[in-house]
């Protein structure tokens, strides 16, 4: 169970322009790194010895109004110590690479979000209608300033 | 003492003739009574076993089963059957519409055409046919044919599978039924329903007790054989949501339910004239022996139905090929030797 | 079988024929009533309400329904659970599928009026009555086994005030 | 083999389309098949998202709690501890002993209602009509359990952030204790109906093989991963509120077929058994709830809170910015990665095959849709 200090330090020397750790409320080790080299990195950290993260939770997209964040979730089966990765992208038309072909698992969570986010993932095997009816023409839903065609907003109520 | 309807019938048969009426007509009259007189007795069954499986069902799962329509819902396949009756009759464009429209048809007039030469008690049986069981098989055959036109007119590829797969079940569980018969016919040397019933007098001569390995292999060749229970393939409702029968409604789908349930009377009533003695037995009635024993093996069968796990497609015929069918050439060469 | 729309006309000439006429109507409307066959038809939560429903404790054979896994064959169709836009078309030709005396019980709030995603989803369809006609409206979410029970009976309530139709004239194909 | 002329092929592609009786939901599996044969399988899903994650943007967190009861039905009292564990744990709230202790009662009652709603879809599934009817008795006994402190059978919203919304009225551990001492009977009708079946084993052993190659690439978890042999439970691996005082071991399976899945969740019923008859004895008096102002205002935060429910790892990802309405929920279930995995097991196996498998991952769709 390699403790969050030496996580981070591994993770700094490997790619030190490009990953600096942050300090999230409740205490975890949490890393923030730079869109470009997204598949180096889980590939390096998916085969380390001493890291063998290989379990991803989830992925999930967060509309920063400013850009949008991508916040993977990863923990190793063996050493039983978990990691959260930020990256961010630019909110229109914003492109990342596909981890899939690293954790085949990424795939559909990668779907969601290019459909309810608009985030292009370049080289994913099919980023196809998911979750939303076939015709649908009113762009990612989940974007904070969104409105739709029969979307009722609940009116607010005190509190 | 024992009121038997045959010798009621002769009184009626005696009159008819006394009135002097040409002899053809004569005949034609007592044939058409006949027919009538199974006819009913087979609606009567039907109505009866579909409530009887619904309640059994029901009590075999710790709830009620029917209780509203009548006193514990005895009415309740009559209300079904008007309800059935006043459905709308669809017949969709892409159906093949001679085929779709006359499977229901054969299914339950062949399944109903085999109860001609049942013995239904003493001197009380439509016709004794010198060729009683093999009659009986080759007309259930039909039912095949009924089940394949059925999925193959309705132009659903579920009802596609649902047809192939009955297709292939009942076909290749006919061979172990008629091998596993052989035995008793063997025996009594006849192939009329009455003469195996003549030779079963006594209760230790029953063919149970000189063939139990034949009555075994008999029951599950036949449960095969009314598409139930284990081998419940082609419409089961978890792969091929309803097989064959998908694209039915109304009357039509009436019919294949009517036949599915005048086969397992069928089955069980072959059963009882082979292997337990026919009409035979101590103080009542012989007929009323008859049904008792029928609706006995009707029971088990509906049994096997609300406990067993369903067969996949290939273990039911590496089944019926690689295990039933030798077993059943071991009882014909057993019973060759034996009644010698 | 166009006969049956035309039994009450023929039944006024003969004397006492208007009693012929009501009491097979009624004989009729009761068999529809007591045997409803309902499809296997539930998307969620209400649906494992409706699976409670028909189970041991509550049981819906004492009423005579029967589930039938093809809409073929049921009369009675329970929409049990959210109903989204993706899913409406399916439902739409669901009903169309079944034969013609189809009843409809719109189980839950979600088919009733879209229930607690009414608000702020962009996905759910704000009740099933826009795109199928609806006979009974059975609010909850999910409904309690006894209130659906108590929809089932209003409904054979409202089976039994019905007038002699013709449905299985094959005039519309 | 002849070659097939030009465009005619012998496979054909039916649809197990969103009306089906095995499908557990609205799932469609779009399969080409060869006969019986399935060339390969495509899951479309999608027919019950329902945007929960969109609705909760704009609801304060205890309105959020009844939406995610909705969200996973089957085992809601899993999805509000998941997410009240989060709020808990970015505003640093203390559960009091006794809000634990019932949270764990409800938890783990809600383990076995699921699981027997599992075993009994499953036997339907294969075709074996009553243990469905049993389970759901079994089940019955729960739902008065829960109907009796928290008013509602299926969709409970009882766990709050900070405790427990009530405290469980006095005829509950009577008949909670009655049920606890006569359940592990009913697992052995179920067990002599079902495991010493030679049907039953004929359709499932060693079919629909999910081996841990696969379970791991894909992030399975849960009994469909406990039944490749990989021994990983949340509840002791990565222990959140205070399973560390209970004694309970963790089943696993050898191969991952489906009957290694079915062993796996019948004896983890037996587990989850004991776990509420320890539970029940080491009852504390106490209050339920913590002291917190009415108002709930978590600072600003952001926490991603797994937990072991019935169908493997349920997430919950809230990222809080100070004001009383999550920012962003993101949620995470068992079966969306259980459904993502079929095309790599499907192709090969036939219909009958398939149905078994399915059933035997213990899909249900609102996890996958949301």
């Amino acid at each position: 169970m390699a403790d969050s200090g030496t996580i981070i330090r591994l993770l700094v020397e490997k790619f030190p322009s490009q990953v600096e750790a942050i300090e999230l409320n409740p205490k975890q080790t949490a890393v923030q790194i730079d869109p470009r080299i997204v598949v180096a990195f889980f590939e390096f950290i998916k085969t380390h010895p001493d890291l063998k993260m290989a379990y991803l939770s989830s992925i999930s997209g967060v509309d920063m109004t400013t850009n949008i964040d991508i916040v993977y979730f990863l923990s190793s089966i063996e050493y039983k110590h978990k990691l959260t990765v930020r990256t961010k992208v630019n909110r229109k038309g914003g492109k990342i690479d596909t981890i899939s072909t690293v954790i085949k698992g990424a795939n559909w969570f990668e779907r969601e979000i290019w459909e309810l986010f608009g985030v292009e993932f370049l080289g994913h095997p099919n980023l196809t209608q998911f979750l939303l009816p076939d015709d649908w023409d009113e762009g990612p839903p989940m974007l904070r300033d969104w409105t739709g065609r029969n979307f009722v907003k609940m009116p607010e109520i005190g509190g | 003492m024992r009121l038997e309807l045959s010798s009621l019938l002769k009184v009626i048969g005696d009159w008819i003739s006394s009135l002097g009426l040409p002899v053809w007509l004569v005949d034609l009259i007592e044939m058409c009574g006949a027919a009538a007189m199974v006819m009913g007795m087979a609606f009567l069954i039907i109505l009866f076993l579909v409530w009887w499986e619904r309640k059994l069902s029901g009590h075999f799962q710790q709830r009620l089963g029917p209780m509203r329509t009548g006193w514990h819902g005895w009415l309740q396949t009559i209300a079904d059957g008007i309800k059935l009756f006043q459905k709308e009759d669809i017949i969709p464009k892409t159906v093949d519409r001679k085929v779709f429209y006359w499977a229901p048809v054969i299914c339950f007039a062949s399944s109903f055409a085999a109860f001609a030469c049942l013995p239904w008690g003493k001197n009380l049986w439509p016709t004794d046919l010198n060729i009683g069981i093999l009659y009986i098989f080759a007309i259930t055959t039909f039912v095949v044919i009924s089940l394949l036109m059925a999925g193959w007119s309705s132009n659903n590829k579920y009802a596609l599978l649902g047809g192939m797969r009955s297709a292939a079940q009942i076909v290749s569980y006919e061979v172990p039924l008629t091998l596993s018969v052989l035995g008793v016919i063997v025996a009594t040397q006849s192939l009329s329903m009455v003469a195996i019933v003549g030779a079963q007098e006594k209760v230790y001569n029953w063919f149970i007790f000189r063939q139990p390995l034949g009555f075994l292999i008999y029951l599950i060749a036949a449960t095969a054989e009314t598409n139930r229970a284990p081998f419940d393939i082609p419409e089961a409702e978890q792969e091929l949501v309803a097989g064959f029968n998908i694209e039915y409604s109304g009357m039509k789908f009436a019919m294949f339910f009517m036949a599915e349930f005048l086969n397992l009377f069928l089955v069980s009533a072959v059963a009882v004239t082979l292997f337990l003695g026919g009409w035979h037995g101590p103080f009542l009635p012989s007929w009323l022996w008859f049904l008792l024993k029928a609706f006995f093996i009707v029971f088990v069968i509906i049994w096997f139905k609300w406990t067993y796990p369903r067969l996949r497609v290939d273990q039911l015929m590496e089944f019926c090929w690689k295990f039933l069918l030798p077993l059943a050439f071991l009882n014909l060469i057993v019973a060759g030797f034996l009644f010698r | 079988m166009g006969i049956i729309s035309r039994v009450p006309v023929i039944a006024e000439k003969i004397p006492g024929g208007a009693i012929v006429a009501t009491s097979l109507e009624k004989i009729l409307n009761l068999s529809r009533a007591s045997s409803m066959w309902y499809l296997l038809f539930g998307t969620a939560c209400c649906a494992i309400e409706m699976m409670c429903t028909g189970a041991s404790r509550y049981d819906f054979d004492r009423f005579g329904m029967f589930f039938r896994a093809s809409p073929r064959q049921a009369d009675l169709m329970f929409v049990a659970g959210t109903i989204t836009y993706k899913m409406a078309p399916r439902v739409k030709r669901l009903y169309e599928q079944m034969a013609e005396p189809r009843y409809v019980i719109a189980m839950g709030g979600c088919a009733c009026n879209g229930g607690p995603f009414y608000y702020d989803s962009y996905a759910v369809l704000k009740g099933v009555d826009l795109i199928i006609p609806v006979d009974v409206y059975l609010p909850g979410c999910p409904p309690r086994p006894e209130s659906l029970m108590e929809a089932c009976i209003k409904l054979q309530e409202k089976i039994k005030r019905e007038k002699l139709q013709d449905w299985s004239s094959d005039k519309r194909g | 083999m002849r070659e097939p002329a030009a465009g005619y092929s012998e496979e054909f592609e039916v649809n197990m389309g969103p009306q089906h009786p095995s499908t557990h939901g609205v799932l469609r599996l779009l399969l080409r098949m060869d006969g019986e044969i399935i060339k390969n399988a495509e899951p479309h899903v999608g027919y019950l998202h329902r945007a929960i994650e969109k609705i909760c943007e704009n609801r304060t967190y205890p309105q959020c709690i009844p939406l995610l009861d909705r969200f996973e039905y089957v085992t809601s009292m899993s999805t509000e501890e998941v997410f009240c564990l989060a709020a808990e744990r970015i505003a640093a709230i203390e559960v009091p002993e006794r809000a634990e202790y019932l949270r764990i009662i409800m938890l783990e009652l809600d383990r076995i209602a699921s699981h027997l709603i599992f075993l009994g879809t499953f036997s339907l599934d294969l075709g074996a009509i009553t243990p469905f009817l049993y389970c759901i008795r079994e089940r019955e006994t729960i739902m008065d359990l829960f109907e009796m402190t928290c008013g509602q059978r299926l969709t409970y919203n009882y766990i709050r952030v900070g405790g427990v919304s009530q405290d469980i009225p006095e005829q509950f551990l009577p008949l909670a204790r009655k049920f606890v001492d006569t359940f592990q009977h009913r697992v052995d009708d179920y067990e002599a109906l079902l495991t010493e079946n030679p049907i039953f084993l004929a359709r499932t052993k060693n079919v629909g093989i999910v081996n841990k190659q696969v379970c791991l690439d894909y992030g399975a978890s849960g009994p469909v991963l406990r039944a490749a042999g990989v021994e990983w439970d949340l509840r002791r691996d990565d222990p959140y509120s205070i399973y560390d005082r209970f004694k309970f071991e963790i089943p696993t399976g050898t191969v991952g077929d489906v009957w290694d899945r079915y062993m796996v969740r019948v004896r983890e019923l037996r587990q989850s058994n004991e776990i509420v008859r320890q539970a029940l004895d080491q009852l504390p008096t106490g209050d339920i709830k913590a002291k917190m102002k009415p108002l709930f205002k978590p600072p600003v935060g952001e926490v991603y809170a797994r937990i072991e429910n019935s169908r493997g790892e349920m997430g919950c990802h809230i990222i809080s910015d100070g004001s009383t309405k999550p920012y962003r929920l993101k949620l995470r279930g068992g079966s969306f990665c259980h459904t993502q995995l079929i095309p790599e097991v499907a192709p090969g196996i036939m219909i009958a095959d398939l149905v078994a498998m399915f059933a035997s991952l213990d899909v249900i769709l609102p996890e996958v849709d949301r």
